[in-house]
C-alpha cells in the first residue's frame, strides 16, 4: 500500500488569517457587490434545494439513487462562476450543484427527482441525468468515468470549430481510476484540447477512502502525459476561482488541457441509501461543518468585506428554503410520463416522423 | 426449513465456499469494509479477513482482468460487480479473455471464476444502470449464465458455480434481495443447467427466469383463479447450459408458450428460446409462441412508469391471455 | 455502370461526404498516414488534410468517447473501429453513452455519429478478432445497426448513416472488400431499414445478410440447378431499423423458411427473426424455420477448418435442403 | 503536440566503448561460457524461425496474421533468461520470440502457425496465441493492452500463495493508451503485486510513431502510481539483464511492481500484411540493422570475450536454421484438426464429462 496523505492534511494553501488570501486575486477582486452575493446566494440555493429533496426522498416521493452535493458546493459554483459562452460543463452523478450552477431552474430540476414529466430530462434521467444543453450543460452520468471521454469531445468540437472556450470535465476522486479518463488525458494531451479535468476529491468513493483506492497523488498523475495540474481547496470559493480561472485562460487561449484536483468534502453518505457508518467517523464530518463548510466560509468573507448582514443572509435563506419549497410544489403537482412516453426520445428520427428517411420497424415487442 | 432472504442465501454460499476452499476469494468494490453496496457480503471481512475479501478500486476491467489471470493460476475469485451493468467497462475482459483464453490455448487454460452482481431494472436507477445482459453473455460460446430467482436457487446455485471449472456469470436481481424462502441448513447444491417446474399446469407453458419467474407465478395463480387457466410455469435457473428439454416436456403438454423475460426484446434470450421451440417442438405449437418483454426503450426513471416497462404481474397476465387465444 | 469494389465503394462514400458537410470528421486507428488498415480510408487524408481524417492512438473507449462527445456539439464523426471485434473495450461509450444519451436527457441530444469497421472471421485471425456483433448492438434501443453485403448497398447505405441523426453502427466484411459490383457514377442514397430480394424464388425463402447473402446466392443457384428448388434470397441490409415486411412479404409466398448468418447462434439476430416469423406468420409456415450460423465456439484460428466453421455455399445449400424436408 | 524523444535520441545508456558497459554487472559476469552461448543460441533461433515462418506465410501456409519479432530479440531472451520458477510470462500478439525464451519446442510453434492440431495451441489460436503454462507462459494475446490485467492477476495469485516469483507483463508502446493498462498499473501499484510491467518499444505502433500516438514519456506514467520506473536499450543483451534484474529483484524479494521501457526496434512491418511505407524510412530500417542489431551486438560482445568464434557461429546458425526447416517439415506433415474439434477445448466441463457436473445443453445451432 503506497502512502498517501490523506484529504486533511494536504491542505497545503489553507488561509492562515482570516479572511480569503485569494480575495485579491484579479479574478475575485473584479468582482461587484451584487455578483458577490449571488454566488452565495447560489450556494444557499443548492443546499435549499438538497436538503429539500433528501425530504422529498424520505417521504418516497423520488426513487432510485440521491447523490447529495452538500458541502461541495463552492466547487460547482466557483467553477461554473468563471463559464463564458462557450464554456462548457459535464460531469457525473452527483450533478445538482452544477445544474443549478450553470443557471437551471430548481423546478424542473425538482420535477425530474419526482420523475415527472416537467422534469428537465422529462422524467427519463432522474437524479444523475441532468441535462441543459442549452446552458452548455451535457450532464449528469452514471458510469464513473464514463463522462470523461465525452467531455474531451466536447473540447474537440470547440477546437474543431475555432470556438474560444473551455470544457470542464468533472469527475470524482474515485473516477480517476477507470481506463477511459487515462485515455481522455492521452487524447487531450496528445491533441491539445480546452478541456480542464477537474478531480472533485472529496476523500472517498462511497465507502472507500483515497488511500485505499489510489496509488499515487490523483492530479499528478497529468504529468505522465505532460499535462499540467494543479491542487487546491475547494472550501474556499475564492480559492476555486483563482486556481481554475488560470486553467480555464490555459484552455481557452492557448487550447491546452489540465487537470485541477480540488479538495472537498461532502457531508451526508454516498447516497441517501448510504448508511455511512463503515468508513469515517462522526468527529470527521463535524470538523468539516465547523471549519471549512463553504457556505459559512464565503458568507464570513461577504461579512467581513462589507457585502452581507444579518438580514440579508436571512433574506437569502428565506428565499431559498421558499424556492425549494415551491420547486417541491411544483414537482408534486406535475404529471408523470405516460406510458407510450417510454418509447419516445429514443431516436431522433421516431420524434421527428415528418422528417424520417429510414424505413423499417425501430422498436420491438 | 429456516426460512431466509435472497441477500442471506447468497452470502451463506459465499461463507460456506470461503470456508471449504482456500483458493475463493470474493472480491469488487465495497464488498469488504463497506460490508456489500447491497449488503451481500456483510460480515464476511469481519470473519474472513482481507486477504480473503478484498475491496478494489473502481476499475472493472482492471480487477475482473486481474481476477481471469488470478483464476489461470488456480485462484477461485468471485468477483462482484457492483451492478452487471458495469460490465460495460469491462466487457473485453470478460468476453474476450474469460470466454476465449481456454479455446485459444488449446485448452491448456481454464478460468474458475464467478462474476456476479445485480442485472435488473425496477429499482429507477435509469438506462445505464439497468442492463440485464443473459443474452450478451450467452451469445459466447465458454462461459455459462446463471439467473436464480429464489434463495434456495441462488444459494444453490452460487456453490455449484464457484465449484465449476468454467467462468460462471451469475446475475442477481436487488429487487429479489429481501425475498425470503425456505433454505435447507444442511449443505445442498443445485446443479447449472436444470430448470425447475415452479409452477404444474395444462393449458399454458410460461418460461421464464429471474425475477419474471415471481411475477408469471402471482399471474399464474389469477389466470387459475379469475380465469380457470391452468399456467404451467418452467423456471430456467440457468441460461447456458440451457434445460430447453425441461421447456419441451411441458410444451408437449401445453401447446402453447409464453416467454416472459426482463430483457430488451432484440436478440433477447426469449428469441432464442423461441427459435429452439419452434425448431424442435413445431407441430406441439397451437399457436404462436408469444413473448413479454421490457417495452423496448431504455430504462425510463420515474418510478411509476418504469414499472409498467419491465415485466410486471398485470403485463404477464395480459399476455398469457393473448397467447391463449 | 462503373465497377468498383466493396472497398472503394465504402470510401467513395466516405470521400462525398467530407466533400458535402464540413462537419463530417473521419476518425480511427490508422486511417490517416497509413491509409486505414485494411486501405478503405486511402487517400482520404491527402485529398482533406489532418483536420478532417485523424489519426487516433489505440484508445477505443476514449476516442469513440470523444467521438460521441464531439457529436452532441454537431459534429459528425465517422470513427473507424479497425475491427468491430474492439467494441469490446469501447461498450461503455457505444452502448451507454452513445445509445442512451438522449433518452437519458429527455430528447434533448442526439449523437450524429457513425462508427463503422469490419465484423467477420474467415480471415484467421482467432477468437478475439473476429467477434460479429450486430445481434448486441441491435438489443440497445436508441442504436441503428447496418450490414451491407455488396458495394452499391454499402456506398448507399453508408451515405445514409453519415446523414442520419442517431447513431448508426456499419459493419463491413474484410472478405467482403475486394469484392466488385456495380455503382452508379451520380449520386444515390439507401435508405436504412429496407431489405432488399437479392434472388427471387417460390419455393424456400432465405433471409441473410452480410456475406452470408453472398454465400446464399451461390447456394440458391446450386438449388435451381441441381435440385430444381427456387430459393428467394432477402438481404436484410439492415439489421436495425429491420425491414420485416419484407421477410414476412417472402414468407407468405414460400413458408418455409431458412436463416443464414455469420453469427454465434444463441440470441442472435436469426433467433429474433425466427420469433417475430413464427408470431406474425404462423399460419403461412409449412414446416419449422430454420437457421445455419456459425459453429458455436470462439472462432478457430486454423484457416480450412474455420471455413467450415461460419456459414459457406456448402453449408447453406445443406441446410437449405434440411429446411425443404 | 507534446515534445517527444524519438527513440534513436533517448539511447542515454547506450555503451560508449566498444563491449557492453552492462558485462560486468553481477548478473552477466556470472554467467557462464555455456550460458552466454546459449543466449545467443536462442536468440539466432527466434530470428531463423520468423525467417522461415514468413517464407511459409508467402508460400500461403499460414493464415490471419504473422507479427514478427525480428529485431527485438534481446529483450525477450535478456527479461526472460532471468526467470526463476516462480517467475511468470504473459505478453501481446508478437508472441514468438517469448514462447522460444521460455524454453517451447519450434515443432509445435511452427505447426501452430499452419493452423495444425500438434501445434502448441492445437491450430486454434495461430501467431498471436501461443500459450505453455506448464513454462510459466500465458501467451500470446491479440487485443492491445488486455493481457496487462492478466499478468496483474498472475502476479496476484503469486502474492496470495506466498510464492517468491515475479511476473513480466509485456506491452509494446501503442498498448500503454489503452485504459485496461492504467487500471491494472493502479491495482499492482495500490497492492504492491510482484509485476514487471515491460514495455517494449520498437517505437511504433503499426503505422504511428511514439509521437503520433502518446503524450508524455511512456514509462514515466508509472509514476503517477508511485511506481519505480527504468528505461534502457534493449538492443544490448546484457544491459536488457542488468536493468531487468533489479526489478525482477524488487519484484520478488520486496513485491514491489514497476514499470520498465525497453527501446528496440522491428525491422519487419507490422504484420507480414503492413506494405511499411507511409510511416518510416529504409534508411532507418537500414541504420538500425547496421548499428544496433541485438544478435549482431550480442555475437560481437562474445567474440570479444572469447565465447565466440567464426566456426561456432556458424554452426549455431546453421543447427538453426535446420531446426527452422524441421519445424516446417514437421508442420507441413501434421494433420489439421477436424471440424469436431471446433467444439473442443470450450468448457473444462464438456472436455471432462465424466466429471461434469453440470446438465443441459451447452452448445447451440
Ligand atoms: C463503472 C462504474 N463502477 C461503479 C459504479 C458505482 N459507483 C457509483 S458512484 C461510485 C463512487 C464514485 O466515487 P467518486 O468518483 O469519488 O465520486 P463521488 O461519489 O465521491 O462524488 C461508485 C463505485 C458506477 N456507477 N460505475
Ligand atoms: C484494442 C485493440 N485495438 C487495436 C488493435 C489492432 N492492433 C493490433 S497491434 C496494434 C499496434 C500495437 O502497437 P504496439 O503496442 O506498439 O506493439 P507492437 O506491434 O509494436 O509490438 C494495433 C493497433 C488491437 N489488436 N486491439
Ligand atoms: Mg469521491
Ligand atoms: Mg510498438
Amino acid at each position: 500500500m503506497s502512502k498517501k496523505t490523506s484529504p486533511t492534511d494536504k491542505k497545503k494553501s489553507e488561509p492562515k488569517v482570516p479572511g480569503s488570501a485569494y480575495a485579491q486575486h484579479p479574478v475575485n477582486a473584479r468582482l461587484s457587490r451584487d455578483e458577490r452575493i449571488e454566488l452565495h446566494r447560489k450556494m444557499v440555493r443548492i443546499r435549499r434545494f438538497e436538503e429539500r429533496s433528501l425530504r422529498a426522498y424520505q417521504a418516497k416521493k423520488i426513487g432510485g439513487f440521491l447523490h447529495l452535493y452538500i458541502g461541495q458546493e463552492a466547487v460547482a459554483i466557483g467553477c461554473c462562476s468563471l463559464m463564458g459562452k462557450n464554456d462548457h460543463v459535464i460531469t457525473a452523478y452527483r450533478d445538482h450543484g452544477h445544474a443549478i450552477a450553470v443557471g437551471m431552474e430548481t423546478k424542473p430540476l425538482m420535477a425530474e427527482l419526482y420523475g415527472k414529466a416537467t422534469g428537465c430530462s422529462k422524467g427519463k434521467g432522474g437524479s444523475m441525468h441532468y441535462f441543459d444543453p442549452t446552458r452548455n450543460f451535457w450532464g449528469g452520468h452514471g458510469i464513473v468515468g464514463g463522462q470523461i471521454p465525452l467531455g474531451t469531445g466536447l473540447g474537440y468540437a470547440l477546437k474543431y470549430r475555432g470556438s474560444k472556450g473551455a470544457v470542464m470535465a468533472f469527475m470524482g476522486d474515485g473516477a480517476v481510476n477507470q481506463g477511459a479518463v487515462h485515455e481522455a488525458y492521452n487524447l487531450a494531451a496528445l491533441w491539445q484540447l480546452p478541456v480542464v479535468f477537474v478531480i472533485e476529491n472529496n476523500g472517498y468513493s462511497m465507502g472507500t477512502s483515497q488511500a485505499r483506492s489510489s496509488a499515487g497523488e490523483l492530479a499528478k498523475r497529468a504529468e505522465g502525459y505532460d499535462m499540467p495540474w494543479g491542487q487546491c481547496s475547494g472550501h474556499d470559493l475564492y480559492e476555486v476561482r483563482a486556481m481554475m480561472d488560470k486553467y480555464l485562460t490555459l484552455a481557452r487561449d492557448e487550447s491546452r488541457p489540465s487537470t485541477v484536483e480540488i479538495d472537498t468534502y461532502r457531508y451526508r453518505g454516498h447516497s441517501v441509501a448510504d448508511p455511512d457508518n463503515t468508513y469515517r467517523t462522526k468527529h470527521e464530518i463535524e470538523e468539516y461543518r465547523k471549519t471549512k463548510d463553504p457556505i459559512q466560509l464565503f458568507q464570513d468573507h461577504l461579512v467581513r468585506e462589507g457585502v452581507l448582514d444579518d438580514a440579508l443572509i436571512e433574506k437569502i435563506d428565506g428565499a431559498a428554503r421558499a424556492e425549494a419549497e415551491a420547486a417541491a410544489e411544483f414537482a408534486e403537482a406535475s404529471p408523470f410520463p405516460t406510458v407510450e412516453d417510454i418509447q419516445h426520445d429514443v431516436y431522433w428520427e421516431s420524434d421527428h416522423p415528418s422528417e424520417r428517411q429510414s424505413k423499417g420497424r425501430l422498436f420491438f415487442d | 426449513m429456516p426460512v431466509i432472504s435472497y441477500r442471506e442465501a447468497v452470502r451463506h454460499a459465499l461463507a460456506e465456499e470461503l470456508q471449504r476452499d482456500e483458493n475463493v476469494v470474493v472480491m469488487g468494490e465495497e464488498v469488504g469494509q463497506f460490508n456489500g453496496a447491497y449488503k451481500v457480503t456483510e460480515g464476511l471481512l469481519a470473519k474472513f479477513g482481507a486477504r480473503r475479501v478484498v475491496d478494489t478500486p473502481i476499475s472493472e476491467a482492471g480487477f475482473i482482468g486481474l481476477g481471469i489471470g488470478a483464476s489461470m493460476l488456480g485462484i477461485r475469485p468471485v468477483m462482484e460487480l457492483m451492478f452487471w451493468s458495469f460490465y460495460s467497462v469491462a466487457f473485453d475482459q470478460i468476453l474476450n479473455n474469460a470466454a476465449n483464453v481456454r479455446y485459444m490455448s488449446g485448452g491448456q487454460i481454464h478460468c474458475p471464476i464467478v462474476v456476479r452482481g445485480p442485472a435488473n431494472g425496477g429499482t429507477n436507477v435509469g438506462a445505464t444502470h439497468s442492463l440485464t445482459p443473459e443474452n450478451v453473455l450467452a451469445n459466447h460460446p465458454g462461459v455459462k449464465v446463471v439467473v436464480p430467482a429464489t434463495a434456495y436457487d441462488a444459494k444453490g446455485l452460487l456453490k455449484s458455480a464457484i465449484r465449476d471449472n468454467d467462468p460462471v456469470f451469475f446475475l442477481e436481481n436487488t429487487m429479489l434481495y429481501g425475498e425470503k424462502g425456505e433454505v435447507p441448513a444442511e449443505e445442498y447444491l443445485v446443479p447449472l443447467g436444470q430448470a425447475d417446474v415452479k409452477r404444474k399446469g395444462t393449458d399454458l407453458t410460461i418460461v421464464t427466469y429471474g425475477r419474471s419467474v415471481l411475477h408469471s407465478l402471482a399471474a399464474a395463480a389469477i389466470l387459475e383463479e379469475q380465469h380457470e387457466i391452468s399456467a404451467e410455469v418452467v423456471d430456467l435457473r440457468t441460461i447456458r447450459p440451457l434445460d430447453i428439454d425441461a421447456v419441451l416436456t411441458s410444451v408437449a403438454r401445453t401447446h402453447r408458450v409464453l416467454i416472459v423475460e426482463e430483457q430488451k426484446p432484440f436478440a433477447s434470450v426469449g428469441s432464442q428460446l423461441a427459435y429452439m421451440i419452434q425448431k424442435e417442438a413445431f407441430d406441439e405449437l397451437d399457436a404462436p409462441i408469444h413473448r413479454l418483454a421490457t417495452i423496448d426503450a431504455p430504462a425510463i426513471y420515474s418510478p411509476p412508469v418504469e414499472v409498467e416497462q419491465i415485466p410486471n404481474p398485470q403485463r404477464v397476465l395480459k399476455a398469457a391471455l393473448e397467447a391463449l387465444q
